[in-house]
């Protein structure tokens, strides 16, 4: 039974990474009808400028911390406007595959481009522990703080992310340039806020990502944007692409299939990315748009 | 008010519009008619650049309005009724309304313009926190032309409204048209349904093949015989 | 017309750059000022990619060795390390296993870290008769499972490393061991003999768990063993993997032993864990650290002194001592590859080398490999043997 | 005449590409790819002269066609010493024929596959196993190796059929994955040490790995498997270009461009994307099969993401649905990689620039696919509008 909850507990936490990045997805496929194939390396990006901020944390704790985050998620923002002018918008009339592959290089080029001029990028890289070590026990089940912290700043994430595209002008503009791109031109939407803003906030999500990455696991390596790039990318097709609860509903699912296969299967810890992608293959034979998701992938 | 010059404009290697010569002043209805492939909505999204002209100026109070963009173009003052119902359908009607005055921040002025479009389409009021995708074809219509009006514009561009409606309600739909052109708005009407479109224009041209062939008087045009030629012999 | 001109203009200056370039560099070439005749051997190893830290570390040992031959007044050759990128995939192994065995100029190769990479390019120094010194790739097969006579090897195999090991582990009380190892060939071979030898000395594997190298998120599997209550977690895989399996077990507060392979053993485990979350990390080694080798401290001197801009990591000696023998037989019966081979074959027998005495077995397996328990003592990895922890003066995490 | 020209410009483009792999120097090869970019950008500022020379070629075909294979048969004969410049070209014959399968799928069909790796190993892997465990000959291996491709791609199909655009992308990098992880975790299969030991391709009692001579000339077992590929990469192209230029590939297009329409039309969709996906797995199978005899040795790292990405880029850089384009990609890429070990390790950055360079600005590829012959009306008509 400890077990368990413990294993769910592993789950959550694996589930709330994989949401923040897999919302990026939805919402580049919403706005843009694009998959950004380098949003997991972007989130890479996040931690090791996070990584930067280092000498302020061990001045000022938890100011510093404040400042790491909020820093490395201005600058990873501005990051993700540049490279989607860079690589995304001249490619918006071209077939699919060419941003993918597009997309893919760029991935490619982040995560070289860390490993050749990153200080000894080569390597992981120790990260600071932001949050208050220790923790408590409830019948068995033990729940550390930095779990907690982390948790509430997903799901404070989560929730502002909701607000920002439901509730506000803004978010008003991005849905409504996701549901019909000229028409909402005509109301006053300018085309080029909307992808700014989009893809701000979807690299911001993901710096969120990278940094949360950091401090639960205590390091960073340059290659760790691959798997999550791939595995948001599944989760957000599970939940149904273009939707946000649908990328934070796929997230945790994907993470609660890794975990279960790993805790609960025999063996089964080497075969948890084979069974975990296996499902989301099934789930596009028989949902292909996802949970939560209502539109398919080529409008007619 | 609106002034267009030698406009020319296609898309990739074809040229639809050529040459289009047309003007607009405060306070008229003006109708564009002809008949499908003529280069009507060409020139409608030329108007608001979601194409790029080839050549030529268009002028909005004597401000040169060809290279702006879409959004800075509605933000001059000219509200847009798009043809084909394009609304955002997964938004409520609510919603789309607000969208329809994007630019206004203020609430108080938002409110006043929501009640303003609900007096005039009472049928929205009772849908008002309905998906607008899930409504019916009628009421779709008005919404879209509620929503254009919301922004107050004062030039009011409006592609087909009338275009696959009932014709009961296409009457409904001219009368509201005319009830705008009333409470003093500019309007630029495109229309296939001619008859209807002089009916309550000012003024009116006939396109044909993206060139205007014919322009002059509303009731002049209507008794025209190229235009009745071409549209109500058969 | 002046679209050309506009063409003919860069043509013309990079026609004068590569002539210029091609008159400038066979001068820089041949300038060694030697009249001895110049013998090549081939260096192979990944030099670019993931591995390349280590690649490098051997690769610059492999120079040093050839540098200290050449600055050897009694040495008969003057030698030339020509250095091929294997990218550690078997594909581009082959492809540089041919080049460096099809040229007649190179005597004979030190290759390979990657097992897989060996594995697959035994084959090709067999057919070339090409003598080769693995310096890195610990998989036993590559010199076990063959007759090759072609096919040497200093460093131990993963057989005696764990034999090793758990004759370690055993001797240090701990039974129930917690296994997580990748699923690369490198964790899978270390499981598997490590579980073979722990078992015959009355050792229990408590729970295994297989992880994809590139896994992020290991708690569902350390979860599951901790739930075992093993006295031991031993991990199989390289030093990233094992970072962040250390990692998330502090996180976890999971206070049990941790040990590794020799892969963990370098300055990126230390570094990245710092010194406090390395401090008692277990783990055996092939040979000894360079400080307490016979020549070690000389080497490590000489190594500095050549300002390579990489440390030489674990495999590096063995890669100077490849280099050495390599050479020690071709000063013997001079560059011939069949020679070379048949002198290496039946000749290393208890020679004395860096790493302690080389005997080659009929596989060409050193016989009497050297393997050192090591323990992360203040952020630095130093002999079980020395330290503190043997003394008594401290106490593993682990133990009761 | 244009016979005459023909003839030498080959034979210059020959002696060109044979002093072009021997050269050591990286000047030289330096040299030699900004000369390349050059001939590339004159080609484009003059369209007029680049058509008078390529047009002799247009004329003489047949000519052009069997003295290029003529030369490409007797390069072994300059490479008796270096056979590691044959397995290079062999390698690269190999890709050819991959990245034209490949090229059949995503190219003429709009299939995107992100699994070509995986497709290549079940080839390597099927003759690789074969061959060592059972001991069948070459000629029942490689055939095999083809046929577990074409089953496995016609498993994988469902989904295929059922999922487009960015779904069908995810579908395929999943399945590479799934592939390689099982690859890497079947002991049965070698795990990740893979199969060693693979047999080289024989036939009526000549092994492809036995040495033989004319006069002073030795050929070792890497000119036989160039010889091999080289008819064997022959074949493939002809094959994908009887199947470009029959009518089926015509459906094919159609089908890519104008999926609901083609549907209207009566096509049986599923029927046609089922043909171009097997066809093409069938070519990468091929290729897989030969790597194994050739190599002797197949592991799960080679058929992993990153070749797949490398195939795709291929067909990409070459130009999509262009069989010239696409072939000399992956010569060029192949041969070029070698050459370029200098640059080292920035070469995946360099690479990964370049691609997403060449995507912006030329997306079309490096030779473009032309309007198709059949309709030389069609294309007037269209210009005139």
């Amino acid at each position: 039974m400890d077990m368990i909850g413990q294993q769910l507990m592993n789950a959550v936490m694996l589930g709330t990474m994989y949401s923040l990045v897999a919302i990026g997805f939805s919402l580049f496929f919403g706005t843009m009808n694009v998959i950004h194939f380098s949003h997991g390396d972007i989130s890479m990006l996040g931690a090791f400028i996070a990584l930067f901020f280092v000498p302020i944390i061990t001045q000022y704790s938890v100011l510093g911390s404040v400042i790491m985050f909020i820093g490395a998620i201005v600058i990873v923002a501005v990051l993700g406007i540049f490279l989607s002018g860079l690589v995304i918008q001249p490619l918006q009339s071209s077939p699919q595959l060419y941003t993918l592959l597009a997309t893919l290089e760029a991935g490619l080029v982040i995560r070289e481009a860390i490993r050749l001029f990153y200080p000894g990028g080569k390597m992981s890289q120790k990260f600071p522990i932001i949050f208050p070590s220790g923790g408590f026990s409830i019948g068995g089940l033990t729940i550390r703080f930095d779990q907690l912290f982390i948790l509430a700043i997903g799901v404070a994430v989560f929730v502002a992310t909701v607000l920002i595209v439901n509730k506000t002008s803004l978010g008003m503009a991005i849905r409504a340039y996701s549901q019909d791109k000229e028409a909402s031109m005509m109301m006053g939407v300018s085309e080029s806020k909307v992808i700014a803003v989009t893809f701000a906030l979807g690299s911001a999500l993901a710096a969120i990502a990278g940094i949360l990455h950091g401090t639960y696991y205590r390091e960073v390596i340059y290659t760790m944007g691959l798997t999550s790039g791939i595995i948001g990318f599944s989760a957000a097709t599970i939940g149904g692409l273009g939707s946000i609860w649908g990328a934070i509903v796929g997230g945790y699912l994907f993470a609660f299939i890794q975990t279960s296969v790993s805790a609960f299967v025999p063996g089964g810890s080497e075969y948890r990315d084979v069974i975990a992608f296996g499902v989301m293959i099934l789930f596009l034979l028989f949902r292909p748009t996802g949970i939560l998701g209502e539109r398919q992938s080529e409008r007619v | 008010m609106l002034e267009i010059n030698g406009l020319s404009s296609g898309y990739g290697k074809i040229e639809v519009l050529h040459q289009i010569n047309l003007h607009v002043d405060e306070g008229e209805v003006v109708s564009v008619l002809g008949a499908n492939g003529a280069g009507k909505t060409t020139l409608m999204r030329t108007i608001i650049n979601l194409i790029h002209a080839r050549s030529g100026t268009i002028k909005y109070r004597g401000k040169d309005i060809t290279h702006l963009k879409t959004h800075q173009i509605h933000a001059l003052g000219i509200g847009i009724v798009p043809e084909g119902k394009r609304l955002f359908e997964k938004m409520t009607v609510m919603e789309n309304l607000r969208m329809g005055c994007f630019l206004e921040k203020n609430e108080r002025v938002i409110a006043e313009r929501i009640e303003k479009a609900f007096d005039m389409f009472p049928r929205l009021k009772e849908r008002k926190d309905q998906l607008s995708g899930t409504m019916s074809g009628g009421e779709q219509a008005m919404l879209t032309i509620a929503r254009g009006t919301m922004s107050d514009p004062d030039l009011l561009i409006m592609d087909e409204p009338s275009f696959g409606l009932a014709p009961v309600l296409i009457n409904e739909m001219f009368s509201i048209i005319k009830r705008i052109s009333q409470e003093g708005k500019t309007v630029l009407l495109v229309e296939q349904n001619a008859w209807k479109g002089l009916e309550i224009s000012d003024r009116g041209y006939l396109l044909q093949k993206g060139e205007v062939i014919l322009e002059g008087k509303s009731s002049e045009l209507k008794e025209n015989s190229l235009v009745k030629k071409a549209y109500f012999s058969n | 017309m002046k679209k050309m001109r506009t063409l003919f203009l860069p043509i013309l200056v990079i026609l004068a750059l590569v002539i210029s370039g091609c008159a400038v560099s066979p001068g820089s070439g041949s300038g060694n000022g030697s009249k001895k005749q110049t013998v090549k051997i081939a260096f192979i190893g990944p030099l670019t990619g993931g591995n390349s830290r280590i690649g490098l570390g051997g690769r610059n040992s492999a120079r040093l060795a050839v540098y200290d031959a050449n600055h050897n007044k009694n040495n008969k050759y003057h030698y030339e390390l020509v250095e091929y990128d294997d990218e550690n995939t078997t594909q581009a192994g082959n492809q540089v296993a041919l080049k460096a065995s099809s040229d007649p100029s190179v005597i004979g190769g030190i290759a390979h870290y990657g097992s897989v990479v060996a594995l697959a390019t035994v084959d090709t120094y067999h057919k070339a008769g090409f003598p080769t010194m693995i310096w890195g790739a610990v998989h036993p097969d590559i010199t076990l499972g063959n007759d090759y006579k072609e096919i040497f090897r200093v460093p131990g195999t993963q057989i005696d490393q764990n034999k090793q090991a758990a004759e370690f582990v055993t001797k240090l009380g701990f039974k129930k061991v917690g296994v997580l190892y990748d699923t690369t060939d490198y964790g899978r071979g270390h499981f598997k003999y490590f579980k073979e030898n722990l078992q015959k000395l009355g050792g229990q594997i408590v729970a295994e768990m297989p992880v994809q190298p590139d896994q992020q998120d290991l708690n569902a599997e350390l979860t599951k063993i901790q739930a075992k209550k093993p006295d031991l977690i031993w991990f199989a895989g390289l030093a990233p993997e094992g970072v962040r399996v250390k990692k998330q077990m502090d996180a976890m507060n999971i206070k049990t032993q941790f040990m590794g392979v020799s892969g963990l053993v370098n300055e990126e485990y230390n570094s990245a864990l710092g010194a406090e979350g390395s401090e008692g990390s277990l783990a055996i080694i092939d040979g000894a650290p360079t400080s307490s080798l016979p020549g070690g401290e000389k080497f490590m001197k000489d190594y500095k002194a050549r300002k390579y801009s990489e440390a030489p990591e674990a495999y590096g000696p063995f890669a100077y001592v490849s280099t050495d023998l390599m050479i020690q037989a071709i000063e013997k019966v001079g560059p011939d590859r069949k020679k070379v081979t048949n002198w290496l074959d039946t000749k290393v027998k208890n020679i004395d080398s860096m790493i302690g005495k080389v005997t080659f077995n009929e596989h060409g397996q050193n016989d009497m490999p050297l393997f050192t328990p090591m323990v992360s003592q203040d952020g630095k990895w130093v002999p079980y043997a020395e330290s503190e922890y043997q003394t008594g003066k401290r106490k593993l995490p682990g133990k009761k | 005449m244009n016979k005459l020209i023909v003839l030498l410009s080959e034979t210059v483009l020959f002696a060109l590409l044979i002093l072009f792999l021997i050269a050591e120097s990286v000047s030289i090869t330096i040299l030699f790819i900004v000369a390349g970019f050059l001939c590339a950008a004159a080609v484009l500022i003059f369209p007029k002269k680049a058509e008078r020379i390529i047009k002799p070629f247009a004329k003489e075909r047949r000519t052009a066609i069997i003295f290029s294979m003529i030369l490409m048969a007797i390069l072994p004969f300059f490479f008796t010493t270096q056979p590691y410049w044959l397995l290079t070209l062999s390698l690269a014959g190999i890709y050819i024929m991959l990245a034209n399968g490949l090229n059949m799928q995503t190219g003429t069909t709009g299939l995107t596959n992100f699994s070509g790796a995986a497709f290549f190993g079940t080839g390597a892997y099927t003759t690789g196993l074969l061959s060592v465990h059972l001991g069948l000959p070459g000629w029942l291996t490689i055939p095999a190796g083809m046929f577990a491709s074409v089953l496995i791609g016609a498993i994988l199909f469902f989904p295929v059929l059922k999922v487009k655009g960015h779904y069908l992308a995810l579908v395929t990098i999943a399945f590479g994955l799934m592939f390689n992880i099982m690859l890497n975790n079947t002991d049965a299969i070698g795990g990740p040490q893979g199969i060693s030991g693979v047999k080289a391709f024989a036939i009526g009692g000549f092994d492809f790995s036995g040495m033989w001579a004319i006069g002073p000339f030795i050929f070792s077992s890497y000119a036989n498997n160039y010889w091999l590929t080289l008819l064997a990469a022959i074949l493939a192209l002809a094959f994908t270009r009887y199947i470009y230029n029959s009518p089926v590939g015509l459906i094919l297009n159609y089908v890519r461009d104008d999926e609901w329409s083609s549907k209207s039309q009566g096509l049986n969709i599923s029927y046609w994307k089922l043909i171009a996906f097997c066809c093409g797995n069938a070519l990468i199978g091929l290729g897989g099969a030969l790597y194994a005899h050739m190599i002797g040795y197949v592991a799960p790292d080679l058929f992993s993401f990153q070749t797949s990405l490398l195939l795709l880029s291929m067909v990409l850089l070459g130009g999509m649905d262009s069989i010239p384009g696409v072939t000399v990609a992956a010569f060029v890429m192949i041969v070029l990689t070698e050459k370029l070990r200098v640059i080292q390790d920035y070469r995946f950055l360099i690479f990964g620039l370049l691609v997403i360079i060449m995507i912006i600005f030329r997306k079309e590829g490096l030779i473009p696919s032309r309007v198709r012959p059949y309709f030389p009306k069609l294309k007037s008509v269209l210009m005139k509008r």
